[in-house]
């Protein structure tokens, strides 16, 4: 592997963040401790992990509904996000967005959103605005299957098809949008093949394997930076949990479950990190219990936080 | 008369259409197997199949789809899986649902209900917990109901499918799970109509969807408190039964309108408006009051979501504070 | 040629038709005797002509802006056309429409549309009732290059991709949207490319040859009455006048203007009826002479027709 | 000072707002040598090449990617043709632009003017003649301007440009061609003051946009027949300046609120309740009344279009039959 073992390391130990936050917010959630809704992104942590490692901290993201993993990987405190979640005033949002709504300026997230294709446009914006200053940096906008059927997406490609912007359309293809299977509301097998309805090239990858992941979007950033332009990549994953809190899954077997955890993008670096001799099974372990301890830290952050308060409810609402 | 859930009496309703009229159909995103995320059409799959169109998530085409099968005659329910949705939609509900048939001089008719569930209370934030009927009422050509109880839900929905414009048919989501009376087989409730939830006599207390049972308890624990206040539930905005209303005031002299609503330029400010510009303004003994949702996004954090819409206890204070001040 | 002279003959007076009411409509455009705005068809006749020639007289279309052209074509009565144009109670929307309105339901037109792309859902709602009902109706959908790039074009084109619809979009190229060039507003060279976006099939024609839009559209037509569902087509064209009144065409040259007026479709259908000995240059004379008298008449309806009364303002509302 | 157009006001406040800041630039469709369907950026290509994204035909991604520019920093005024197809942008006007400063806690800034002509008068029809200002006016998180002189344009859309929050800019389509004194150079108008167009004693006229110079007109004709009719312009529906309306009313005692919206829900309701709700209560002589657009869609045919709306006699025959009733 051409990646130095920091750089792998690194990516070994985001994926076990967002995998240990995102069980450690559904059991907070099974206990009633998490209010609203939660999508999360346990088995898909390859996509923004991979992505966001071919980033530079001052590139851009737009994330979504299932937002958790962008913003960990591209860098958040897991701190301020549980606070968020908690809904504390500790919170990246000062408890007024919630799970949907997180958003992280110093490290050029633009935010999640909680309307499908909601991100879309805005990305496209964030780049035009690098275009017209020249100022070098990337948008990457991830979003998912199911956003590939809206307007915005059309509109937005479209966009950044005749104006050559530097952004890069992360589609986090998990087979469904809520229980709708891709078959059934997409006209197209692969939503890469969109790409040629923009002039942009249209890449496949497979997205339980961080490092593809990293290697396409790596190659579309260094396209962006050199002003040829935007690139469309479908990410194929699956999401391992229920769509939100409560979902039964009755629109997909067991089996189909079981054989998607088998490629879990987790287990497959680590594999791939002890046999190539970049790391040991105690380093690796090492990782995982370090993240455990964040994971802790970050729950007494939040939990022993101040909720903000009322009096203060219509702050913000202007600038 | 059996109890039932709003939302068991609603999905009655959409089942009778169904049976009813061959030309009565759905669309919306999960509405099949998963039965909707609200779980209105839970059950239903798969012996309505083909009644139940489930779409991708392209809400702009929902809606222009269903109008342009309703031109063509048939009777489209469109689910829209949070009333927030409805502005990706905006187009094809006010430009096109709205106004095809004035703009052709009655040549088109529009009959489609767009449903969704409105309002906040549920922890979902400012991009899911939007209650947004004045922004329809302000449209001519549409009608706009949002029924509080599993009777009038029932009962309206009918209405509203059997009607040949395009209604908008709000529910708030803490309702879905209230209980009430509701009959056997076919009834409807007519749309326009207001309906007096309680009577009395100190002061009206004029309310739409979950803010009617608020104002019902609030009314019942100011009767302790020996302010009888009249509840009207408004159900229907568009169009509006203003004789109720004004009927009330001049009887009792007083009121407060309370709506989930933004209150800025909320449908609150309609009616108090439409009473001023009446003959009950002679007969009022105070101003009447608004008492509306707080005009910003709803926050996440559940003690500020609470603040950010009328509670039973804002009800109560704001018709004492009358009393006491007069 | 395979077709009878009579539908020969049928599509060349209404391409005439068209021609003529445009250009009549321009002359009480500029005489002030027509309010609002306008946008004419001229130099696009073969489009619609070729398209609802290959239509049932049940089958429907939604139309456009631009939609004069189809009204027509779908077999609108010009008297009620014109009338509309004019404001009067005997319009076909009793003057409340006017020009971007016009609606003719006794020809399955289900209407032109102020919106652009306002029409591309509700022609793929009226598809989707013809096989929910199984009618074997099919819809025409038109629309313009600038239309392809909303996000209607692209949710709408997903909707009749998967659910297989009897729906028939026939792109207009005419190369501008108002004043904005194709190659600057749109992404791809052809909007026909598109299509494989929805797995369906994409057609280039010639606009401006009435035949072969008939040809292309018949068989996009049998396909979908088969329930083979539906077909992109785009029709290049040009349109010769301004986008709508007072339009000092800066954004294109003379000579394009020029160029394009070389091949008038009712001149190259004209010439091929000659030459193919289907019909004389007096039978043609004699069509051009009866469209005058019906252009004549129609104005002489619309200009005697009462206006609406005022106090009728706030009919037709609701139903 | 020098009489200029409406139109050419707005330009010369656009291009100095271009000079002065290099984070201004303007996305929009037929912007550039076309000049926009009105006319406003006429002559500013090529010069300004760079600051006039000419956009396909994309509203809701216009204002979406307006919204993206914003957030990293720029400061886009958007140029919708006709405020009727911001119905295609609801999505990211609505849940976007107006919530995202609050959903983030004030992490966000939206710092966006979307400019839009709106109104009827000119034969354009249902689909392209509304003012929807009080649907934009109910959505905390907006700001709402309709400037309705020269002056007022260019200084209200400087401080629109220099603002940190979107604002809805609503220019009517009839004002364009008009001529008031503009000074040279830079100025500004505050967004949310109302101004005093004309002093008077007898009865307040609480008018906006289009409805300013038919107001003023009313209350010269009315001045002749002995009535001395305050107009204020309100300018900004949000922030609405309630102080000088309320001050106006206490003064005269009597109002009329006259608008280009439909009446139902319309922002007149608002101007009413505020009016109502607060000391002018006490001091009105007369129930306010509203004036405003028929709640129809606007028709095509001249007679009918011109029905539609408050014409300056519709103005004065209001002010008149309150006074004959007294
Ligand atoms: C405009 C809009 N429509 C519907 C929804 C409800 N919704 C939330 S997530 C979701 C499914 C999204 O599917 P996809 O884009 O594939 O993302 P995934 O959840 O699979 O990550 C839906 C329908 C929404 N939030 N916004
Ligand atoms: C949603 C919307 N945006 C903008 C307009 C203004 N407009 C009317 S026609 C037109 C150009 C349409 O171009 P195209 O689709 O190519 O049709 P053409 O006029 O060339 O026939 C524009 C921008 C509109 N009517 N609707
Ligand atoms: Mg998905
Ligand atoms: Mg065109």
């Amino acid at each position: 592997m051409e990646l130095s073992k920091e750089k792998l390391l690194w990516m070994y130990k985001k994926m076990v963040q967002i995998r240990q936050f995102e069980l450690k917010v559904d059991e907070l959630f099974k206990k009633n401790m998490i209010w609203g809704t939660c999508h999360l992104y346990v088995g898909e942590e390859a996509t923004a992990v991979g992505a966001c490692a071919a980033l530079d901290s001052t590139d851009y993201i737009t994330s979504t509904h299932r937002g958790h993993g962008h913003t960990i990987a591209k860098g958040a405190d897991l701190k301020r996000m549980m606070a968020e979640l908690l809904g504390k005033e500790t919170g990246y949002c000062k408890g007024r967005g919630g799970s949907m709504h997180i958003v992280d300026v110093s490290t050029g997230n633009l935010g999640a959103n909680g309307i499908v294709a909601g991100g879309i446009p805005i990305a496209t914006g964030a780049a035009l605005a690098s275009k017209l200053r020249n100022d070098g940096r990337v948008t990457v906008c991830f979003f998912g299957d199911g956003a590939a059927n809206t307007g915005a997406f059309h509109e937005s490609l479209n966009m950044a098809g005749i104006w050559k912007l530097p952004a890069i359309y992360i589609c986090e293809n998990n087979l469904y949008g809520m229980s709708n299977p891709v078959s059934k509301s997409t006209a197209v097998k692969d939503i890469a093949t969109r790409a040629v309805s923009y002039n942009i090239p249209g890449e496949i990858v497979d997205g339980n394997d961080v490092l593809e992941v990293y290697e396409v979007v790596k190659k579309a950033v260094e396209r962006a930076r050199k002003g040829e332009g935007a690139t469309l990549i479908e990410s194929k994953t699956y999401r391992w949990l229920g769509h939100s809190k409560s979902d039964p899954r009755v629109y997909r077997t067991r089996e189909e479950e079981e054989e998607w955890k088998k490629k879990d993008p987790i287990k497959r670096l680590g594999e791939r990190l002890l046999s190539e001799n970049v790391a040991t099974q105690q380093e690796l372990n090492q990782i995982e219990e370090e993240v455990a301890k964040e994971i802790e830290e970050a729950y007494q952050f939040a939990i022993n936080s101040p909720d903000p308060k009322v009096e203060d409810l219509a702050k913000y609402v202007y600038a | 008369m059996v109890e039932k859930l709003y939302i068991d009496a609603l999905a009655e309703a959409i089942r009778e259409e169904f049976e009813r009229d061959e030309n009565v159909f759905m669309m919306g995103e999960d509405i099949g197997i998963y039965g909707g995320a609200f779980g209105v059409t839970k059950g239903m799959y798969p012996k309505y199949k083909d009644k139940l169109i489930e779409t991708p998530i392209s809400e702009a085409s929902i809606v222009g789809a269903a109008v342009g099968a309703a031109l063509v005659g048939m009777r489209p329910i469109v689910e829209i899986m949070f009333a927030d949705f409805m502005m990706d939609a905006m187009e094809w509900i006010v430009n096109q649902a709205a106004k095809l048939r004035y703009m052709t001089g009655g040549q088109l008719k529009v009959p489609l209900v767009i449903r969704a569930p409105m309002g906040s209370g549920t922890g979902a934030a400012a991009q899911h917990s939007q209650s947004l009927p004045a922004m329809f009422a302000h449209i001519p050509g549409l009608k706009v109901v949002m029924p509080a109880t599993p009777y009038d839900v029932k009962g309206l929905l009918k209405s509203a499918v059997r009607d040949d414009n395009p209604v908008i048919f709000l529910e708030h989501k803490l309702l879905y799970w209230t209980k009430g009376e509701v009959p056997e087989g076919d009834y409807t409730v007519p749309l326009g109509k207001a309906a007096v939830k309680k009577e009395g006599k100190d002061i009206t207390i004029i309310a739409g969807s979950i803010m009617v049972p608020r104002s019902i308890e609030a009314a019942q624990k100011l009767k302790e408190e020996g302010i009888d206040a009249e509840v009207i539930d408004i159900r229907s905005l568009v169009p509006m039964d203003t004789e109720t209303i004004i009927n009330s005031v001049i009887k009792t002299g007083r009121a407060i309108i309370v709506e989930d609503d933004n209150k800025n330029n909320g449908w609150g400010a309609e009616v108090l408006s439409k009473l001023i510009e009446s003959d009950a303004f002679d007969y009022l003994d105070y101003p009447i009051q608004r008492l509306a949702g707080k005009d910003v996004p709803i926050p996440y954090n559940p003690q500020l979501e609470r603040a950010a819409v009328p509670q039973v206890e804002d009800i109560i204070h704001t018709v004492k504070a009358i009393f006491n001040k007069e």
